[in-house]
Order: C-alpha cells, then structure tokens, then sequence
C-alpha cells in the first residue's frame, strides 16, 4: 500500500527536466519535495496527477495506476476561475465529482481564514487569499492522495503556521497520503515524514529522509534544528553554492 | 373591406412564376416569355395587355445624350428596322422561332404562342406614350415635373426624349432604296434585358449580321431589369439599350438621367396570368396580385384592370 | 460632452457632401424621415414602422433559429471529434453568402405553408448563423488549457468540463458572436428584401425607392431606420455584457 | 479519417435530398461542375474560373481597403477618446448593409472613371469593414487591465501601452477579424454582383443562371465553387494563426 | 530627501483596506513591509506606484509627487507578457522608458540564473523562474525606488539566498530606495533599514523597527535572532494568535 514514483523522466524539447526520479510514499505518509528552482517540481506533480505525460516511467498507487478520483491538486499558481466566487471556485471542485455541498464548502473557507469573502471574485482577492481558496479547492474533495504545489509561499508567517497545524490536523485526522512541494526547509521538517531532495535540473533524486520527530514538533527542538541543518547541508552539497 | 381592394406585390417575373406554382400568389402581370412559361405549366391567360390597352408601347430604344452621334444613332436604327421588318415578315416564320429559342432558351412551343402577343414596332406612338405618362403623375409616381428638368412644357419635353429625326430618315432612305446603308460607325455599348423576348430586334441585328453591317464594333451587355440599364445610362457604360418604356421614363423624370427615345421595340406583349376562377375583373378581390415594378407598364395595366372591376390597391 | 462632438462631426461631413451636390441635405432627408414615420409613402403606402416592423420579425425570427443552433455547436466545436466532423463541411458552407441561397430556398421551401418568409427567414438563418458560430467557437476552441487542466485534475469528465469550464469562459465570445450574428442577419434580411419580396419591409422600401427614381431621401431615410434598430439592438447587447462582473475591463 | 467521415456525412445528406426531389443528383452536380471549370457556360461563355478570378480580385480589393481603416481604428478605439466619438457614428453606419449602399455607392463614384467597379468595391469595403472593426475593437478594448497596469508602472504613455500591449495581444484578434470581414466581404460581392453587374464575376453568373431558368447543378456549381474558394482563405488565415506560439492552445 | 507615505486610507467598496497608513523612508533606505496576509501591502504598493488611488492621504517623494519614471515595480503574480520571451519580457520594461539594451537585458538575466532561458516564453518556464523574470524587468530599469511584492516567494532556500545577497549588492552600489513586501520575518530582517509592520485589516502601522546591524548579516547572529524574535512578538500580539 503505496505510492510508487518510478523512474519518471522527462524532457522538453533539448530541456532534459526529469532524469530518471524514483520514490516510494507510504499510503497515508506525508512527503515533502524540495529542490532548486526550475528543476523539475512541478513537472513532477503533473506528471504524478496524471495531467503531463512522462517520457519513460510509471506511477503506481495500490498496485495499479493512479486515477483522477485520487487526487488533490493545489496549484502553484492558483488558478481560480475568474468567472466564479471564492466559494464558486471550490464548489467548482466538488461539482467534478458530481457533489453538492455548499456548507462543507462554506465550512472550509472559515477554516483557511475566509470568512466573509465568500462570494468575492478572484481579482477582489489577495495573493495569499487566493492561494488559500485553491488550497480549500484541493481538500474539500476528501482525495486519497494530496499534491501541493508551494501552497503557502504566499502566506505571512502567522497565517503560515496556522494552516501548517490545519493541514496537519485535516491530515491526521483523515491519514491521506500528501507530497507537498516547498522550499521551505523549516516547513518540509515541520510537516514531513519524508523529504525527498531533488538535485539540480535534470532532477534525481539525491536522498531521502524520514523525519523522525513525534508532532506536534517544536521548530527550537535539537532534533529539529539538525534535521533542518542536515537538508540544507544536502541542498548545497549538489548546488556547489555557497551556504548561508 | 377585403371584399373590394387587392394585396399588390413587386416581384421579379422568374420569381413570379415560381410562387404562382407555390399558390403564393393568385395572379401576376408580365412580359413575355413569361406568361406563355406559365401557360406552358397550366395556368392561364386573363387577359393579354392588348385586351387592356391595344396598342400601348411597350420597349424602346434608348440612347445617352452624348454618347451616341447622329451617324451611330442612324446606324443602330437602321439595324433595328432592319430586323424588326425581318421578324414580321412571315417568311421568316420558322428562322425566327428558332432565334426566339436560342435567345430566351425556351422550346420552340412556347416561344411561338409567346411571339403571337408581341407586336413588334418600329417606333412608338406619342400619343399613347403621354397616356402612361398622366398616370405616373397622377399617382405621384413622378417626383419632379419636367418644368424642373428645365423644360417649358410637357410639350416640349415630349419633343425632345421621344426623338423621331433619325428614325424618319432611315425609313426614307429605305423607302427610296431598300439596299440602303448608312456609313459604318466605329463602335457601340449596347445594353439589354436578359432572355426578354420582346429585344428579340436586338439578336436578330446580331445574328443577321445588320449590327456587323454597319459597326466596326459592337459590345453587348445584359442586365436583369430596367432599372439597371438606367443606371448603367447613369454611370456612362453604355451608349444605347433596349428597355421598357417605363424605366426609361421614370428615371428620365424622377433622377434626371439624360437619354433620348430613337425608336419602339414593340407594343403590348405582356399579359396577366390566374390561378384558378378568374373570369372578371370582380374575381380578383382579396388576392395576390404581382406586378414587375412600380410605375412599370405592367403595374399601369394591372391598375387598369383592378380599376375596372371596381377594386383598390392595400 | 463626446457623443455631440461625434454628432457634430457625422452632420458636417454630410452637409459638405450636400454642398458637392453628392446627398440630399440633411434637413430636408430629416423632414422626409419624419414624414415617413407618421404618413405612408404614395408607392407603397406603409409608413417606415410599418416596414421595420416587418423585417425584425423576420430577422428575430431568423437569427433566433440561428443561435439556438449556433450557440450549442460552436460549444462543442470544443470536443475534437464534433469539430473534426463538421469544421470542413461548415467551413465549405460558410462562404456562401446568404444571398446566394435565394433560389435554392425558394425550392427547398416550395411546400410550406408561406414560402417566401421561410425563404426569408432561412436567409438571415444562413446570415447569422456563420459569423456567430465563427466566434462562438474560436472562444470555445480558445479556453486556456490551464483550466482544462485544473478540471481534469479535479476529475471533470468531458462533459463538465463542457458545462463547467467552456461554456461559462465562452460566454463573453456568446454574446459578441450574437452581436456581430445579429448585425449580418440584418443585413441579409435587408438584402433579400431587396431581391425577392412579400411586400413589406426596409429592404422592400429602399428597393422600390431606388427602382421608382428621384427617392434619396427616402433612400437614406430607410438606410437611417435600419441604422437606429441596428444601434438600438447593439446597445441592448452591450448593456447585457456588462453583466458579467468577472469580465476583463478595459478602463473606463 | 475523419475529413472522410465529414465529406461521407455531407454527401449522403445531399443524395437524400436528391432523392427527395430537392436538389439535383452530387454526380450530375459534379459533372456540370467539372464541365464548368473548362469550358464556358452557353449563356454567359466564361468558365467558372474566370468568374471567381473576377470576383477574388474584387474581393481582395475592397476588403484590401477595409482592413487598412479597420485594422488601426479597431485598435485606436482603445483610446477612450477616439472610442467616444467614433462609437456613435460607426455604431448607426454598422448595421446598414452592403446592399443598401449600392444606390449611394453608384452616385458617389459616378464621376469615376469605372464607377461599377469602383461601386463593387464600396460594397465589398462596407461589408468587410464592420465586422472585422467589431471584432477587432472587441479584443483592443478587453485588453486585460493587468497588463495595461504593468505598463504604465513602466512609465509607458499611452503611445507605448497601445504599442507594446494593445497591439500585441490584439493580434489573435486582428486575424478573427480579417477572417471574419472577408467572409463578409465575400457574401458583399456576391449579393452586389447579383444586383449591378460589370458581366463577370460568380454572384452575377448564379443570378444570370438562376434567372435563365433551369440550371439548378449550374447554381450549385457556382455555389460550390464560392465555398471552395471561402474556404481556402479561411485556411490560409487559420495557418496564419498557428505561427503565435504564445497563443493559448486548446487539445488536440 | 525621503519617500513619505502620509495618511494613505482606501476602501473598496465595504471593505476597509488602509485606514491611515504613514511612514517614511529616508532616502536609499531600503524598508521592508510585513503584515499579515489580505491586509493591504499590495494595495499600498500599488497606492505609491500610482496604479491604485488612495481615498485619502498622499505620497511624497522629494517633496513632490511620485513620477512613474522613480518606479520599478515587481508584482506579486509574476505578470508576464504572454507573447514575450524571457528577454522580451524585461526589453519591454526598457522600451517603455525608451531604452534598447538587449546585453543588459541579458545580463540581468544571468544574474538571477536564467541564462541560456532567454527565449522561452512564460508557459515554458518553472513558477520560480517566471518570479525572477519580473525581478529582472524591475530593476533593469534602473529606478529610483524599487517596489517589490513578494518578489522571492516562490524561490527555493538557495536560490532565495543569493537573489537576497545579489539584491543587496545591487542596492549597495546604487543606493536606490526600496521597499519590500515578504512575509519572511527573517529575510525581512535580513535585508532592511527599517522594517515596517502593518496591522491586520484594516492596515494601520503598528510599529517601525530599525535595524541596526551591520551588512553583510549573519542569521545566525545574536542581535539578528533578537530582531526576528521582536517582529515576530508584534505581529503576534496583534493577531492575537498563538505562537509557534
Ligand atoms: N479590486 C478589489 N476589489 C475589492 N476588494 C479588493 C480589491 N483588491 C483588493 N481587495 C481586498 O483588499 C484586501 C487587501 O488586499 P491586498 O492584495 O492589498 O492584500 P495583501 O496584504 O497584499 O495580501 P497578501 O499578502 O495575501 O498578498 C483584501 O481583503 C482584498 O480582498
Ligand atoms: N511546457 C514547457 N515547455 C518547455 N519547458 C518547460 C515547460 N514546462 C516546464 N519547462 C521547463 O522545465 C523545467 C522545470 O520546470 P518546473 O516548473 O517543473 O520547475 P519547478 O521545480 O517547479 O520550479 P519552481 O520551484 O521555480 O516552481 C524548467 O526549466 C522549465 O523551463
Ligand atoms: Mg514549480
Ligand atoms: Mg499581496
């Protein structure tokens, strides 16, 4: 019981993005990627939700491949429909599954903060507004796997932590299997059970670590500090970059 | 009130037999070939325009007032009164029932009983000419008076477009010597009305070679009505046509189109097709009549006939 | 303040092409127009309303028809078979010009009831139809492949994609397309008014004022009412895209 | 495969109607049409070609023209200024058809040296103008605001923004318009070479054949041959479309 | 020789946004804004560029308005010209001004990592990628105040660093005015003269903080930890919320 990354690659054009990425996740696990700008995240995620195709590869998800009906999806951008409200947008999500429930959609709105803003448009609407409807767009599908794609970049920190310890509760309670894109290192250590660190484009993966800290985790933790210290060291290490 | 007045309509005459066929009119008053096309598919004749107006005129020919000289006008009447005398001379019979044909693309059948009610002319009477003219006045079909167009009377006006000069001196000289021929003019812009057969004149002048005869040059130009021809008048792209009376008229009138009338075509050859029981004038109450163009000869003899039974126009 | 000012330049340049002897001044086509709205005309004694009446009929009617069919299959152009399917014929169809129909609906329509307003209507049918589905489905076809995506990754089926994505971002191209529909199928009725007839309408009028001679202003009259419905109908579409409070907005 | 699909669907519809008594058998058409392409009819002696040759040069002329105005009006009518007191004006002359020129046009270019032609192309000119104008100012002024706002943090006037953004992301749009304004401009001269004609041209051929009587393959021929030739600009200018990369693609 | 945001107050519609912002920002100072999410930075950013109005209040540049001409903006959605390159993206911002430097285009983009990209468009290009794009648009123009909105919010740790250590280094030689939106309290301190915080909406300013350390900065320092811990406090006590 598993989600299975295998050997994906992928090209675009003479752009080589993906170069043979493989990792397991077990079901119910949530995983974090990191990785530097531009080298291949997103592409991942894409190719995992099944709406970019890879060159060579295969997902597999409980033994066979992974179906629409499984997945979350939060956007790095956030991809709102102009044409609806804040809460048309995530009843939008519903409505693909062919469900209707206004208060569920209502309820999660207040959850990320949005209460009130309901029937705003996406132009009437924050950066980190707007992130936070997509977010409630993703969870309010109950999907067996959740594919997060920077959700909180643009989130002040207050607002950060909080749906960190949202997410982790929704998470708890229902046990989905979650792969959350950050580049956040204090955010990957703070939610994960793995961090999966891509090496600079064309991506491979260059560890995996399991995280190895009871939560709730306390960020002043020494456990925690030599975790963050420990990825960080990894991310540079392929980066050849000087480390601040 | 439908019990006295008719429902007029202006249709082209190949749509008018199209929706006579439909039952989308009861009646309608063309030129030939039409009526005898509708004859042709069961329909009948209520009454031939020489049953309305003996005599009336009906075509001309027409020319732009500085387009033509005199020595191109005496060469273009001198091939239509040739060919007009070619049609109505009865030896000529079957050669002009197969030029009918090929002209109007019609069978020789209906071409024959089509030729029996025009009656070719060489040139128009005066007298009737101002009749028509009365009742485009009359029914304000006319928007200027000819004092408007700068002339002094009706009189004069008349003097001058219907132009009889040249025409006198063609059949003189053909009366002192039917092998006349008047010197060869250069070249002609001539217009006329597609598949109308009463510009057979016109195919004839071709076919017999008069037009050859006596141009170095002749350009032919169709046109679907009147009208057009008018307008081609309007923007100098023709020097003479074959045309109804009646646009020529009118837009002589009403939009100042200068052109003179130097000989007829033909009188009468128009007739009004029914359906069904139409024996009097009466029986047409409440239909659907169809008339070619306002102001047209045909919309001035349907009125006639309408009048006759007592009917007015909705 | 600005719409004077488009007035005034619109008057002048007539009047000067009054002064070149081109037009009718626009005093006396104004007396003349407003004669025609309360008094029949001594050919045709109908009253220019009477006439336009009639033809917003027909074009109502005709494009009416046009969209109910226009509006779905420009729609679905989206889905790659229906477009593969019926692009090449329609796009054969399309050059056709409404006018070109004429003869061949006056035979298609030859056992209706009434066939020359069934041949009328199906011309502006064939006038509006074109031009509307042309920019409904360039819309349609258009939808940016980024919200398809976001659909398809939420598990929308073809279908609600449809529904749910293509129709609502089409919807501004909708009402463009009935706008620019709607402008053609009125000239088409104009146009086959003008050819075939059945005794009323502003084509009818403005031909039979040609052919009769000596009308400009009663020409010009009928091109003005045709102008002022056209206008009138364009207001009334602008007004209902200002519904849309999502819909990108130029400044104003 | 499925152009061979849509061209089966096409022709069995039309065999029906043959069936039917509607229309003349495909084959008989094809025939006749074939016939047409090499040699000239008996009534009128040109063949198709030459009339179509006519006709394009026509069309290419006014609707020539009409994009030069149309083109840069519809992107000025970003200008709120030029927006204003052109709208009006433009909005009342938009839905007075091609045809309804054709009396104006004649008396305005009567003092032309070829004034039919020169009519001819008014009415092409009309007819492509607005709607390729409507279209094209559609897009000009839905200019997304966003952008606007970027380049005016830039510091660009108004002159810029309309260069560097206005223009640019009208493009799609200026090539919709010109598809749609000669599919105008098409239909425009057809109906005018129907009315007026200079003795060629395919309108004036189907009406010359419509008008000698049964010819109904003769008319279908001709309306064929204009829809092939509609076509083929229609395709050029899809092609034409493809070369923007950047612009947003549906599936295919 | 300041930029003066004095009394700055916008509603949209019920909504109040700015209820009587002031601070100033002496000249090449470089200040950073932090608030929480939806609160109002990116309306008052786009209040001191001139493409949002204010209800009330002004703002003074050397003692007079602020010209179009002073301004670099970087937008918080990256805001793309779709049918340009990468490069043809930041020649806009020149062609704007009347420029045409296509090598210092170029550079720009080297500078942020982005050579050998320079024709690809938006659509082709990773969300991280697309952010230092608009970066580079902003400053090829050499402004006199640089406004930048979230401008490092979708960057990886590493690449974060050296865009920080690279801005840095550009506002050192230049000495241009900047102010800075992030929602990172540690690159906040890290970068700014001044740091000021904005209250939840409707935005007033609740503190100024100047920091005094000197560059370059190191994170782990005693007095930058201080810093972080004293912002972090004060946008807490106003949240309200607890802290992690
Ligand atoms: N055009 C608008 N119409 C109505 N409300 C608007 C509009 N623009 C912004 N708002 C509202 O103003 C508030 C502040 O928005 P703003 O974008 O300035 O926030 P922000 O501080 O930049 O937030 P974030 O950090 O999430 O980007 C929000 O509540 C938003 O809903
Ligand atoms: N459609 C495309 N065509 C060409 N190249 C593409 C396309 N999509 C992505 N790329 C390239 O693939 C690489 C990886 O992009 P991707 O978006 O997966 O990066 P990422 O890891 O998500 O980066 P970031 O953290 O900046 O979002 C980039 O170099 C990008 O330019
Ligand atoms: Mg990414
Ligand atoms: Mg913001």
């Amino acid at each position: 019981m598993a989600l299975e990354v295998k050997n994906v690659k992928k090209r675009f054009g003479d752009l080589n993005v993906l170069d043979g990425v493989s990792f397991t996740v077990e079901d119910g696990n949530f995983a974090c990627i990191v990785g530097e700008s531009g080298c291949g995240k997103t592409t991942l995620l894409k190719i995992i939700a099944g709406i970019e195709r890879a060159d060579e590869g295969e997902i597999i998800y409980n033994g066979r491949p992974v179906k629409k009906e499984d997945i979350g999806y939060v956007f790095q951008d956030d991809r709102l429909l102009p044409w609806r409200t804040a809460l048309g947008n995530i009843q939008f999500a519903m409505e693909m599954r062919g469900i209707t429930d206004k208060e569920k959609a209502k309820s999660y709105l207040e959850l990320v903060g949005l209460k009130g803003f309901e029937s705003y448009y996406p132009h009437q609407l924050s950066g980190g507004m707007r992130q936070r409807v997509g977010i409630c767009r993703a969870l309010v599908v109950n999907p067996e796997i959740l594919l997060m794609d920077e959700p909180f970049a643009s989130l002040d920190a207050q607002t950060r932590n909080r749906m960190q310890m949202e997410l982790l509760k929704i998470w708890d309670r229902d046990r989905k299997t979650v792969i959350f894109v950050t580049h956040s290192i204090d955010e990957a250590v703070f939610l994960a059970d793995k961090i999966v660190v891509l090496s600079k484009r064309p991506a491979r993966v260059i560890d995996v670590v399991d995280i190895d800290i009871e939560r709730p985790r306390d960020r002043t933790d020494e456990k925690f500090i030599s975790y963050r210290r420990k990825i960080m060291r990894c991310l540079s290490s392929i980066n050849h970059a000087p480390q601040t | 009130t439908t019990k006295n007045t008719v429902n007029l309509v202006k249709l082209s005459p190949p749509d008018m037999l199209e929706q006579i066929k439909l039952g989308k009119i009861d009646a309608f008053v063309a030129w030939e070939p039409f009526p005898s096309k509708a004859v042709e598919s069961g329909f009948k004749v209520f009454m031939t325009s020489k049953d309305i107006w003996p005599n009336h005129p009906c075509c001309v020919v027409a020319y732009k007032i500085g387009k033509a000289d005199d020595k191109t006008l005496r060469a273009l009447v001198w091939a239509h009164v040739k060919a007009t005398r070619f049609i109505k001379n009865p030896e000529n019979r079957d050669k002009i029932i197969e030029y009918a044909s090929e002209f109007t693309g019609l069978d020789k059948r209906t071409v024959s009983i089509a030729l029996q009610n025009i009656k070719y002319v060489e040139y128009p009477d005066e007298k009737e000419f101002r009749h028509y003219y009365e009742f485009l006045k009359e029914s304000k079909i006319l928007k200027k008076s000819v004092e408007e167009l700068g002339y002094e009377s009706e009189d004069s006006f008349f003097n001058d477009f219907l132009r009889k000069d040249i025409y006198q001196e063609v059949i003189k000289k053909l009366d002192e010597n039917p092998n006349y021929v008047p010197e060869k003019a250069s070249s002609i812009k001539l217009g006329y009305i597609t598949g109308d057969l009463h510009h057979l004149a016109l195919y004839v002048a071709l076919k017999e070679g008069y037009l050859n005869q006596v141009f170095d040059k002749v350009e032919l130009k169709q046109f679907p009505n009147g009208v057009a021809i008018m307008e081609a008048f309007r923007l100098g792209e023709l020097d003479a046509a074959y045309l109804g009376g009646a646009p020529a008229t009118l837009k002589r009138i009403n939009d100042g189109i200068e052109i003179r009338i130097v000989a007829g075509v033909n009188n009468e050859g128009s007739a009004i097709i029914v359906m069904g029981d139409v024996s009097k004038p009466e029986d047409l109450a409440g239909k659907t009549v169809a008339i070619p163009g306002f102001g047209t000869v045909q919309d001035f003899l349907m009125r006639k006939v309408l009048a006759e039974g007592g009917l007015t126009v909705k | 303040m600005r719409k004077a000012q488009s007035f005034f330049l619109f008057i002048s340049a007539w009047y000067l092409l009054s002064f070149l002897n081109v037009l009718p001044y626009p005093h006396t086509t104004a007396i003349t127009f407003a004669t025609l709205l309360v008094e029949g005309d001594p050919v045709l004694g109908k009253t220019i309303i009477e006439h336009s009446i009639s033809s917003i009929l027909r074009v109502v009617t005709g494009s009416g028809i046009a969209f109910l069919i226009s509006i779905p299959l420009g729609i679905l152009m989206w889905y790659e078979r229906v477009y593969s399917l019926f692009y090449p014929i329609l796009e054969v169809l399309r050059p056709i010009p409404p006018l070109a129909w004429i003869p061949l609906s006056y035979i298609l329509f030859a056992s209706f009831p009434n066939p020359t307003v069934f041949a009328q209507i199906f011309i502006v049918f064939v006038g509006a139809f074109f031009p509307s589905f042309v920019t409904i489905s360039d819309y349609a076809r258009n939808t940016p492949s980024e919200y398809i995506e976001l659909a398809e990754v939420f598990g929308g089926d073809e279908m609600k994609i449809l529904r749910r994505v293509v129709i609502p971002y089409s919807i501004p191209g909708i009402i463009t397309g009935i706008r620019v529909g709607l402008g053609v199928g009125w000239m088409s009725i104009i146009a086959a008014e003008m050819i075939a007839t059945s005794g009323s309408g502003i084509g009818y009028f403005i031909m039979v004022m040609y052919e009769v001679g000596g009308r400009m202003p009663e020409i010009i009259s009928g091109m003005a009412m045709i102008g002022i419905i056209g206008y009138g109908m364009n207001a009334i579409l602008l007004k209902l895209e200002e519904r849309f409070p999502w819909h990108s907005k130029s400044r104003t």
